[in-house]
């Protein structure tokens, strides 16, 4: 028990950092995705934000719960802005749910669920809104969809491709939520950044566990 | 292109530091926060109007922080909200017992992290109210009046607001106030070319030759349709046109104009097409009260202009009249 | 680039017009001529100040008009000086027995057409007299200071010449002011890119990237030298060591400070940069007095800025706070 | 004489229609050329100045003598500038000087060179200092140097090349008037633009004598 916990304090912390590293990768392409029709600030958004959320959760004590709490509170404030807000409560939401374990698919789905709920609560999208929620919900679903005893990084892997789906169907959709309906036109044809920088963050996740068991 | 900075992940900071430093006669800066507030806040007794968005809209936000004008500014980074957590310390930092207002754009972001950061205050019973602006009537039809952004109108809504708080005014008034405010306004806009964010090369959109953006977002964002460029009076006509056929019901005859340049369309040129505008609102009966042609809400060195019209009735002309002093705007 | 216009040829014609539509609280156009007049001109036993050049440098010169500071501006063409008679026509509109001062950028054209009209105008009996500006430390050498251009400098100079005449001063005594702030008056500019004239598809120069020009003039010229671009906070340690290199004898430790942008260069950059000058100035031992970041003198849609240092004594610090209204600048 | 002074009115008339015609053509090089080290308003200012020059002379009454004068002075007043205030000064000058005739090559000389002691006294620029003096000084002193009963035309003619001699010259001189003495390095190379347009206005002049007396 101790050494699972510690195990997942560490997950946590390399979650961000890969997390991190990937969104400094991306950060170019998330800025061009979001000035399609938007403002052209999610991928700087996105690199401030998981710069805090890493730097928190490593200066932060506590369970791996604890430690999401942090993030995602960092993550909201360096942050800022509608994805800022959103994601840093996603975070915060998990990691309540979640608090000091068990960790394994069943508890990580319920605390994943929970955080789509706030997620919807606070930004009011429906799936179809072309938002991060299109990424979220259909990621959420497939895990939810397993075994209640398949091995949580199986679940994750097997899950991943629905978050990828959902990335793609996004580019056939029309903005809804926060631009204008006409905006939202422009759109048509790029998926949506939030979904895009979501399914890297689940994806970073993945690399953690494959680190950790390379196949 | 932004060609001034050091490190890019510093400009806010840095922008906040030399704003201070230089209107130091005005403002103070919220201690441990990504704000600006009035030398004179908090005023016991007094609603505290605070406004805030992204920066790069220069003078909005900060620079309309001062007597009779917003109490208080958070600043977020570049066209990016501030967050809840900002929201929450500039709001403690200036609350007094008469409460707070917020004002500020509807956008997305904005709207989430005021939101919850009012939330977080009500809770901590401080009586804060949030009016937004939503005068961009490119950015959804009449009958989906909330849904609308808020550009170059913040202004107007924010100096009603301003000075009613100044004169002493009960929450429940300011609020009502900037709510009428913000009901009389309209604006909509050009552009003719995109702004470029700090540590970018390219502008986050580009205008081909000869064409012309309309219904711009202030954040960089294209416009909702292109269209091909004409000579500054048709642009006149196109501007009014568009506000004349959305006017607010029972609107009267005064109105409040700004003519506002978005960072890199010179002054002259504004002022070129003011003639016609002019004109025009004189033709159709219309009178304009005090025009403003200058930057009021800019977008970065974007290039374009939005016109905004307030109907006034008189005790909205009182408090535009209002006397105020801020870095960007005071009026004697 | 400009974008906003009819026919080219009819760009100033418009544009005056627009601007007295839109101010005309404060300014009325001087009739049969490119001028503007503050609304209570001409007022007997005042000196009139009389300043002007071309047009393209907003809020200079027509937006300093008003109470308290200019009485009227002559305007010319884009970066053209006015003809002496259209200079003749606004003096004689708002000459007082007190007498008229001529106050503008030391330009080839605009001395010649100023000291025409200034012959014509003491032919016929009205006493007039001229200081002209010469701020820009880039334009000519020490020990040369009357050769050098005006540029920003400009606003201190005529303001502290218009609080002078407002409060009723002799014209010997408005002139010894005025002459007194343009001594003691330093400015020093950097441009990251060229303008465009109306009706023109390229710039006046363009700067390649990666450099910067040091020593700009506000019409488009380009700089006295191309360097590389450097971080904000090089920059600021640029522009005011050459402006300390260059101290007036006897400058005292009290300095108002300009940083000006130049029509597409950010609020939000200057502010930045403004960081690091307000730092560095206090390190040198100086005291910035009611600093001032904004779009002062500008030239069309370049970008770039100017640091302008204008040191103070008792008298003229007096007269820099004197209240005062225009369509540009308001102070209470 | 009637008919002659009628000529001569005539020849100012058509001087101007060709000097505005000229000027039109090269406003764009002459913007070019003043935006060098200058502003780039050379071009529009001379097109201004001689659209009202021209009209000016078109609807005044007098001698040629009294259209110079009158042309001067719109030309002065439209232009605006430099090149307003000093052209328009010398085309008055001239004007003044040559009255109502006779119109020979004493007179046009002596009145010319009047306005040379204008231009001079009001821009206090010396010949070199990359102005138009350093066309209009070689082209008055090419006048003056042929014999007094030379016909007006032929002297004008061999007088021209010397102004576009001087505007050569130019080209390695380093503007000193108006100007700064580092800006003025840069048009090193560059002719001075009130030079090159000086010489467009005494070669419109040649065409109206062509357009009489095709050769
Ligand atoms: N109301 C909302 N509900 C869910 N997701 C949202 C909402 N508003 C924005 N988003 C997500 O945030 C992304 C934009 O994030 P970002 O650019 O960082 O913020 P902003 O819109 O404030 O500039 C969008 O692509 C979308 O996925
Ligand atoms: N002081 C002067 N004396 C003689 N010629 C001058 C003087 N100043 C300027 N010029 C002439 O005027 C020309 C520039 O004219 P223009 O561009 O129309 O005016 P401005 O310099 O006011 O912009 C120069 O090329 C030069 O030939
Ligand atoms: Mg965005
Ligand atoms: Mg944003
Ligand atoms: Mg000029
Ligand atoms: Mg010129």
């Amino acid at each position: 028990m101790e050494n699972a916990a510690k195990g997942a304090e560490s997950v946590v912390r390399r979650w961000l950092a890969y997390a991190l590293e990937s969104m400094v990768v991306h950060e170019q392409e998330l800025g061009r995705l979001d000035a399609v029709a938007g403002d052209g600030d999610h991928g700087a958004t996105m690199v401030r934000g998981l710069r805090a959320a890493h730097t928190a959760a490593k200066e932060a004590n506590g369970s791996a719960g604890d430690l999401l709490v942090a993030a995602g509170a960092a993550f909201a404030d360096a942050g800022g802005g509608a994805s800022g807000a959103l994601l840093g409560a996603l975070i915060t939401t998990v990691g309540r749910a979640l608090s000091d374990g068990p960790y394994n698919l069943t508890t990580t789905t319920t605390a994943l669920q929970a955080g789509l709920a706030t997620v919807t609560r606070l930004g009011k999208a429906q799936p179809g809104d072309k938002t991060l929620i299109d990424a979220l919900q259909p990621f959420v679903d497939a895990l939810a969809g397993q075994p209640a005893d398949t091995p949580l990084i199986v679940a994750w892997r097997t899950a991943l491709p629905a978050a990828e789906a959902g990335v793609a169907a996004t580019q056939t959709m029309v903005a809804k939520r926060g631009r204008a309906a006409k905006l939202g036109e422009r759109s048509f044809g790029h998926p949506d950044p939030g979904a895009v920088s979501l399914t890297y963050l689940l994806q970073a996740m993945s690399t953690v566990w494959d680190e950790n068991h390379p196949s | 292109m932004t060609k001034l900075y050091n490190d890019p992940a510093d400009f806010r900071a840095e922008l906040i530091e030399g704003f201070v430093a230089a209107y130091g006669r005005l403002v103070k800066r919220v201690p441990n926060a990504s704000g600006v507030m009035a030398v004179d806040a908090p005023q016991p007794g007094k609603v505290a109007l605070v406004i805030g968005g992204g920066s790069g809209h220069y003078p909005a936000f900060c620079g309309y922080v001062g007597p009779g004008l917003a109490t208080a500014a958070v600043m977020g980074n570049i066209f990016t909200a501030p967050s809840a957590e900002q929201i929450y310390r500039v709001t403690k930092a200036v609350a007094s017992q008469a409460g707070v207002l917020y004002c500020y754009g509807n956008y997305s972001g904005d709207v989430l992290n005021f939101d919850m950061a009012e939330l977080r205050c009500q809770d901590e019973g401080i009586d804060a109210r949030t009016v937004r602006v939503t005068d961009d009537v490119a950015s959804a039809p009449r009958g989906q009046e909330d849904e609308r952004r808020g550009i170059a109108g913040d202004f107007f809504v924010f100096k009603i607001a301003g000075a009613s708080a100044a004169r002493g005014d009960s929450l429940d008034e300011v609020e009502r106030l900037a709510r009428k405010a913000n009901q009389r306004t309209r604006s909509f806009g050009v552009a003719f070319a995109g702004c470029t964010l700090p540590g970018q090369t390219a502008p986050l959109f580009t205008v081909a030759p000869g064409q012309m953006e309309l219904g711009l977002g202030v954040h960089g964002e294209p416009g909702i349709q292109s269209s091909h460029m004409r000579p500054a009076r048709e642009v006149a006509d196109l501007l009014l046109a568009t506000l004349l056929s959305d006017a607010p019901p029972r609107g009267g005859a005064s109105v409040a104009v700004l003519l506002n340049g978005l960072g890199s369309t010179q002054y002259e040129e504004l002022f070129v097409l003011y003639k016609d505008i002019h004109r025009r609102l004189l033709a159709e009966g219309l009178q304009p009260t005090q025009p403003i042609v200058a930057e009021m809400v800019t977008s970065l060195d974007m290039a374009g202009c939005s016109l905004t019209l307030c109907w006034l009735d008189d005790e909205l002309t009182r408090l535009l009249n209002a006397p105020c002093a801020s870095a960007a705007y005071t009026h004697a």
